[in-house]
């Protein structure tokens, strides 16, 4: 185990970028999200949740896929395609389609909480089962996770139902944990990648034994005991619950106070659905995706209208997905990962943890009856 | 940035009214009264069409300026158009303006059929003042660029 | 996809020498959905016209886009060919790159780039066309006219002869307008009155011909063959009917101290009275401002004397409404107002006189007989000097930048005659230019100076000042000298500027007519259509298009006419099918585009709508597409775009803009 | 608050109503919900307190087309809202049963946070009777901070306590106003165009176009945004940091020109933390500039601003005329 002091941080990160991309929690105009570093950039690495997850490092918001250009050119010079009607003249049009460069840079997202990397995780199984995603496979394999424990967790958080350790980031599938304990920060590598990272800023560590990080683990531990919804039941949820779940009264009413917005969606570090769309640009079209969610009246809109109308349904799937639909498809895991950042952020106050409780007291009731 | 000759050519649209300001052009054109290339116009019924949106997508899509032509207040072909879209526009300006991009960019003229001179004036003064901005950086869409 | 022809017009050279119009065919064929495009010498021929029909055939267009001079002058041109060649009319739009861009950039590379994207942008609107039907509707077939003077009666004259009913309103107690207050006219030297009062009778008597004197236009609404006039009929205080124009109440009025405006203010009148002898209707008014009665509630001598009884002082002013096909301005003009042309004194000697004063005085029925007077003194003038173009052609703000055209050759008349009569009269004419043109208008003008021998100075007069003894010293100039001259006169006349009647704004709002600066009505086209307004089914008759002397007003008021029968003979008309569309699913009900419709075209139903998701009854807008004109102000001001414009919609308007920004 | 849910209670029992849209309890001491309530049982979980900022006026779009009235609790802000919503025919005032709630200003879970405050397990002092002195028990110990310095920031700012519509009032509210409602956008128009530009720049490249301005806001109460019709060809999900998020903003606001009631929801909801209501509050300080002083909502009847006009209304160059840069 390698040491840095608090101090020196700025030492670390400089020796990061100089041979990576170094995103980590930057604040601007007041908040704080994963950003590049980059000179005066305001960095708060104590951050315990950026607004927004670090998916967008690994999947972003807003992606070209290709560009389409048109080109009048003369007759005489090659062209690979044919002009309109009524050849002859002395000018024709030619297509070309350029694809978007894929990452071949390695990029380092530095404080990554354990709950994100587990929403990697969760991406993964989507981009990187068959067909594989290129463009987030580039990423993933540039792409370098240093992990961070979460010291002071919050009341919004539940990591701990889907079986993440806050306290213990070198059991995250990341490449590096880190610690913060004692005005140090400790540093471990966990993974091959972790290795040469480490061994590339190896000059600015010292070395450490473990135990501040074991007090630190200990102290976390005692505090996720106490988190109101450490023991979130998901026993409603998970493979096979789908019929159940699905025709359930609990749907009726809890959907009533959501306004169709997408803070939700765009906050989780697991939601996944995009849309792709066409920009007219100056000779041709820009072919790009963009995050999407399923609380849009447009998603999934098909020629022939929505196949689900009311925002009940757009509601229900959002929950059925995370907690039945993605467990089936694959082995049990869950499609959330108790960050709470929609806990924090949904405008109505309504949430997963609502959601999974309002189950709960509905089979308590039944049970009661 | 589009250069002839070395000199900034700005896009300019104008949008103006079927009865007045687009007549008003033509008559500029009929008296041979020259104005810049640069300015293009888009024929629409009254300046109380102009919906705002159409000013945000030209200047999106790399326009430098944008300017509404309409009937005199009091001539308005249907009555009433005029003095809506200038309440509207005042509106938008003020908030573009607001939002810090540069003032004169945007304008709004009334000129009727019978001011073949005045639309001339109006345009070479437009084409002047949005050539002294220069290029719109603020309000295009990056992926409308060369 | 639309598969769209475009044609390219040289318009002989207009186009060709300034456009590289073949270029223009050529880069225009990659726009989406152009399947065809060439140029031809001339679009608007037969034979242009023909290649048009014959592509469309050949290769299947649904679109069609000329690139040529102005929509204004030749969409209609192109609409009908579209039709003729089987397609929707409404499946055509112009680039205009002659007005718009050939005539006024002399660069050819620089003009034809701005062509090519004139031309994308109405590919890139045709691409977004679809087909409208015309509607109908119905032509009421009466005739308004506005303005009782020559052009009006001969206006309402010939319409009525054509068998269609005609309403005339005139603002003052009779018909007859400025032609009745002069005396001779160029260049026959026609006694006035002697050729006026007939036509005045003619329309009086006509049994198709409705006279509205003492009336005003209230209020108008509706659109071609169908609008819908408030006329309010000022209260007369004289009973219609049972007056038997007599003429004793207005003897026997004690107040006979009221300047009277058919003199121009030059004698005066009584508070009941007819504006002059051969008034029509010969039926007096009492001008409740100055009569004592109603001042003071004493008096009521004209109702003693009345054997007729036919003086009612509790008339009110009463409004009617009526419909009609067509609508004719004529309101004439007035002189404009002196006060900031002092220097001439007309404010300080009263024998400073503008010409029409002059036409009174000369007048048998006016003022002072007919006899050549000073109003000062009532003695004989013995120099008068005529100042011409006062406020006409003038640059700066205090007159009017146009050529009032009538001055210079009744200017020439008052010369002649005063020579004919007075010939002891010195006379001088202080002019720019003399302006002639027109039959026998120089032969009557050389006549002036050869055979009168009539002072013509080449100059202008800066300065007229009044004298102790009563004369005026005339400072001007002699430009063909070149020296400054001072002359002494008893009388000096103005030629001051004509200007639209100061009522013809209030006029123009209410009909929507385009009006230019200088307050005359626009025409639809300056050459082509010069008696119809841009508004359709609006039309124009005499000065309140443009200065004009008799024969031209009486012309054009013919002209009018004749455009009045064609249209009314028509049973139905088509209508703009450019109307609003409401589309109901996106509609909110909300209101906001009925409050700033301005013809009340946008109601609200309770509808079934039925769409994705959607199965309900819901307040939404409906569109009357008889009452909507197509301004667009609904659909601007609609906040979820369910209100939209055919013809000018949102796609259409923002592909244009894409289109011209790329 | 016991006799606030006996009187919900007693409405729902008398048939006066069939339903009370309210706040229902969080799952933590300060995220109580808008919610529906259908009976007397479900009311046992009824809140009212400094947390529920919600404007709960929108919801009555859908409620006021069901069977029987609806109760809903209007705070005085909100109750603009409703009446502009009467205005623009979008809910069935026959059908509504406007209960005017009292406020003491509403409080901002995050500026609490800003203080420093995680971790929070438990809340005292924020009933709508409570004391001033806010006290958040934590997984890090207690803490306490005075009600009115944790605030929403629109309370700061409070167009009144007058509730412009109501069928009963409940309470007695507290004035909270302590700065101009203009203040703000004065000082972004003092600056320079540069300065502004890169203002609202820093600003606006925050937002991840998740639409909650829009959604939460009682005037984009279109069925169909434009924003999400092909209408205008400006369906962009994407937020590229370009001209898109300007313009999506800029036409928002417009849109809610001369209807927007001020009620500062887009503020409250917006996940990143921009001062959308800069926007709103520019367009209704505008609107008193140039064409007298107007209030969305005070009166249901009055015409909006942009859809009436005088002959005599100022041109637009008068922007360029007044401005300093």
């Amino acid at each position: 185990m390698l040491k840095i002091s608090i101090d020196k941080l700025s030492a670390l990160y400089d020796a990061i970028a100089a041979n990576n991309e170094l995103i980590l929690p930057v604040r601007k105009a007041g908040v704080v999200d994963y950003a590049s570093y980059e000179e005066g950039a305001d960095v708060a690495i104590d951050t315990l949740k950026t607004a927004k997850s670090p998916k967008n490092a690994f999947f972003p918001q807003f992606e070209t896929l290709y560009n389409v250009n048109k080109k009048i050119i003369p007759t005489d010079a090659s062209a690979e395609e044919g002009a309109c009607e009524g050849a002859g003249v002395a000018l024709r049009s030619t297509l070309s389609v350029e694809m978007a460069p894929l990452v071949d840079k390695d990029f380092v997202i530095f404080g990554i909480k354990p709950c994100d990397v587990k929403g990697i995780e969760v991406l993964d199984n989507v981009f990187l089962a068959e067909p594989v995603d290129n463009f987030y496979k580039a990423r993933r394999d540039h792409g370098i996770l240093v992990t961070m424990a979460c010291n002071e967790p919050e009341e919004s958080c539940f990591c701990s139902a889907f079986g993440i350790d806050a306290a213990d980031p070198s059991k995250a599938k990341a490449d590096v944990a880190v610690w913060m304990a004692d005005g140090n920060l400790y540093w471990k590598a966990i993974s091959p990648k972790g290795e040469a990272l480490t061994e590339s800023v190896k000059s600015v560590f010292e070395d450490s034994d473990e135990a501040a990080v074991e007090a630190t683990k200990a102290s976390i531990e005692g505090i996720l005991a106490k988190l109101p919804n450490a023991n979130l039941s998901l026993d409603m949820w998970g493979k096979g619950v789908l019929d159940d779940r699905f025709y359930s009264p609990v749907w009726d009413e809890i959907f009533k106070p959501c306004l169709a917005c997408g803070t939700c969606t765009f906050v989780c570090p697991t939601c996944q659905c995009y849309d792709i769309k066409d920009y007219t640009t100056k000779d041709g079209i820009q072919r790009y995706r963009c995050w999407d969610s399923c609380m849009y009246s447009d998603f999934t809109m098909m020629a022939h209208g929505n196949n689900r109308n009311s925002q009940k349904e757009r509601f229900r799937q959002r929950f059925m997905h995370k907690l039945s639909y993605y467990p089936d498809k694959n082995d049990g895991m869950f499609s959330c990962v108790g960050c709470g950042r929609c806990v924090d952020k949904c405008p109505q106050s309504l949430n997963i943890v609502k959601v999974i409780k309002a189950f709960e007291a509905s089979k308590a009731k039944e049970g009661q009856a | 940035m589009p250069m002839i000759n070395g000199e900034f050519r700005p896009k300019i649209v104008a949008f103006c009214c079927n009865w007045c300001s687009y007549g008003g052009a033509d008559l500029a054109g009929s008296s041979r009264l020259s104005y810049p290339a640069d300015v293009k116009i888009i024929r629409v019924p009254c300046s109380g069409r102009v919906n705002p949106m159409f000013i945000l997508r030209a200047f999106e899509r790399g326009a430098d300026g944008v300017i509404i032509c309409g009937c005199h207040p009091g001539d308005c072909h249907y009555s009433t158009g005029n003095y809506y879209a200038r309440r509207r526009m005042t509106l938008l300006f003020s908030m573009l303006e607001y939002i810090g991009i540069e003032n004169g960019r945007t304008r709004v003229e009334w000129v009727s059929a019978a001011e073949g001179v005045k639309f001339q004036a109006t345009m070479n003064e437009f084409v002047d003042k949005v050539k002294s901005l220069g290029e719109n950086v603020r309000l295009g869409d990056l992926r409308c660029k060369d | 996809m639309q598969r769209i022809g475009v044609f390219v017009c040289h318009c002989g050279t207009n186009i060709a020498a300034t456009v590289d119009v073949k270029k223009v065919a050529e880069l225009v064929r990659f726009e989406p959905g152009v399947v065809h495009a060439e140029d031809y010498t001339y679009m608007c021929s037969e034979v242009g016209q023909q290649r048009i029909i014959d592509t469309v055939k050949e290769k299947n267009l649904t679109g069609i886009v000329v690139c040529s001079c102005s929509p204004r002058m030749h969409e209609a041109t192109f609409r009908k060919c579209a039709e003729k060649a089987g397609i929707n009319p409404y499946m055509v739009e112009i680039a205009n790159i002659r007005e718009h861009c050939s005539w006024i950039h002399k660069d050819m590379q620089e003009a034809t780039e701005k062509a090519v994207i004139l031309a994308r942008a109405a590919i890139a609107k045709v691409n977004l066309n679809a087909p409208l039907q015309e509607g109908e509707s119905p032509v009421t077939k009466r005739a308004l006219v506005i303005g009782g003077g020559i052009a009006g009666i001969q206006t309402a004259i010939d319409i009525a002869d054509a068998g269609y009913p005609v309403d005339i309103v005139e603002k003052t107690p009779s018909i007859g307008g400025r032609m009745s207050q002069l005396d001779k006219t160029f260049p026959t030297l026609d006694c006035s009155s002697c050729i006026l009062t007939p036509k005045m009778v003619e329309a009086s008597a006509h049994p198709l011909i409705t006279l509205h004197t003492y009336s005003e236009v209230e209020n108008v609404s509706g659109f071609v063959g169908n609008f819908e006039v408030d006329i309010r009929k000022k209260a007369r205080s004289v009973n219609m009917d049972k007056c038997t124009g007599c003429g004793v109440c207005m003897t026997k009025c004690p107040m006979k101290k009221v300047p009277s405006e058919f003199n121009r203010n030059l004698n005066t009148r009584t508070a009941i009275y007819t504006p002059f002898a051969q008034a029509v209707p010969n039926v007096p008014v009492i001008d409740r401002e100055n009569c004592m009665y109603f001042k003071t509630g004493k008096c009521g001598v004209c109702s003693k004397v009345c054997q007729a009884g036919a003086v009612d002082y509790e008339q009110q002013d009463e409004i009617i409404t009526e419909k009609y096909g067509a609508i004719v301005v004529a309101t004439g003009f007035d002189m404009i107002k002196l006060d900031k042309f002092d220097e001439y004194a007309y404010s300080q000697s009263p024998d400073v006189i503008t010409s029409l004063e002059l036409e009174r005085i000369m007048n048998a029925a006016g003022p002072t007989s007919g006899h050549l007077e000073r109003i000062s003194d009532g003695k004989a003038p013995k120099n008068i000097v005529f100042i011409q173009c006062v406020g006409s052609r003038c640059n700066d703000h205090r007159g009017k930048p146009y050529c009032s055209k009538i001055c210079c050759m009744y200017t020439a008349k008052h010369a002649m005659l005063i020579r004919d009569k007075y010939p002891d009269t010195n006379v001088t004419v202080f002019y720019i230019d003399v302006r002639t043109p027109g039959k026998n208008f120089d032969e009557f003008y050389r006549r002036a100076v050869e055979q009168y021998h009539v002072n013509y100075v080449k100059g202008q007069v800066g300065k007229v000042v009044p004298k102790a003894d009563g004369t005026l010293d005339v400072q001007g100039v002699d430009l063909l000298d070149n020296k400054q001259i001072v002359m002494n006169a008893d009388m000096v006349v103005l030629a001051a500027a004509i200007e639209p009647n100061p009522d013809i704004r209030k006029i123009a709002t209410m009909l929507t007519a385009s009006i230019d600066t200088n307050n005359f009505l626009t025409e639809a086209h300056a050459k082509l259509r010069p008696v119809e307004s841009p508004t359709a089914g609006i039309f124009l008759s005499g000065v309140t298009q443009g200065p004009k002397d008799i024969p031209e007003t009486v012309s054009q008021a013919g002209a009018a006419a004749v455009k009045v029968i064609g249209l009314l003979a028509k049973d139905k008309l088509k209508t703009n099918p450019c109307t609003a569309k409401c589309d109901p699913i996106a509609c909110n009900g909300c209101s906001t585009c009925a409050n700033v419709c301005p013809y009340g075209a946008i109601s609200y139903e309770d509808q079934l709508v039925r769409g994705p998701g959607v199965n309900e009854t819901r307040r939404v807008a409906v569109v009357n597409t008889a009452l909507c004109q197509g301004c667009g102000a609904c659909s601007a001001s609609c906040p979820s775009g369910a209100m939209d414009l055919q013809g000018f919609s949102n796609r259409q308007l923002i592909s244009e803009v894409d289109a011209i920004c790329r | 608050m016991q006799g606030l849910i006996d009187r919900l209670k007693a409405l729902l029992a008398d048939g006066t109503v069939a339903r009370v849209i309210g706040w229902k309890k969080g799952d933590m001491s300060y995220n109580p919900t808008p919610a529906v309530f259908n009976s007397a049982e479900e009311l046992d979980e009824f809140v009212y307190d400094g947390f529920c900022g919600a404007n709960l006026s929108k919801m009555m779009i859908d409620a006021t087309k069901l069977e029987g009235k609806t109760a809903v609790l209007l705070k005085p802000c909100d109750s603009y809202s409703f009446n502009q919503l009467i205005r623009e025919h979008r809910v069935n005032r026959d059908n509504a049963y406007i209960i005017g709630i009292a406020c003491r200003g509403k409080l901002d879970i995050e500026r609490a946070k800003a203080t420093g405050i995680k971790g929070i397990t438990d809340v005292a002092g924020v009933e709508h009777d409570g004391a001033d002195t806010v006290t958040f028990k934590t997984l890090y110990g207690d803490k306490e901070v005075a009600y009115n310095e944790i605030l929403l920031g629109r309370c700061y700012m409070c167009k009144g306590k007058e509730h412009v519509i109501a069928d009963e009032v409940i309470g007695e509210s507290k004035d909270t106003a302590v700065m101009d409602r203009f203040a703000q956008v004065e000082a972004i128009e003092a600056m320079s165009s540069a300065e502004k530009f890169e203002y609202f720049k820093k600003e606006l490249s925050k937002c991840i176009r998740c639409n909650a301005c829009r959604n939460v806001c009682p005037c984009c109460s279109c069925r169909k945004c434009v924003f999400d019709s092909t209408k205008f060809d400006t369906q962009q999900k994407a937020n590229v940091d370009s001209f898109e998020e300007k313009m999506f903003h800029i036409i928002r606001a417009f849109h809610v020109a001369g209807r927007c009631t001020d009620c500062g929801e887009c503020s409250r909801v917006c996940p990143q933390g921009i001062p959308l209501h800069l926007f709103n509050k520019k367009f209704i300080k505008d609107i008193d500039t140039f064409y007298g002083e107007f209030q969305a909502g005070k009166d249901p009847e009055a015409q909006s601003p942009l859809t009436a006009f005088t002959f005599e209304d100022v041109e637009p160059k008068i922007v360029s005329e007044r401005s300093k840069g």
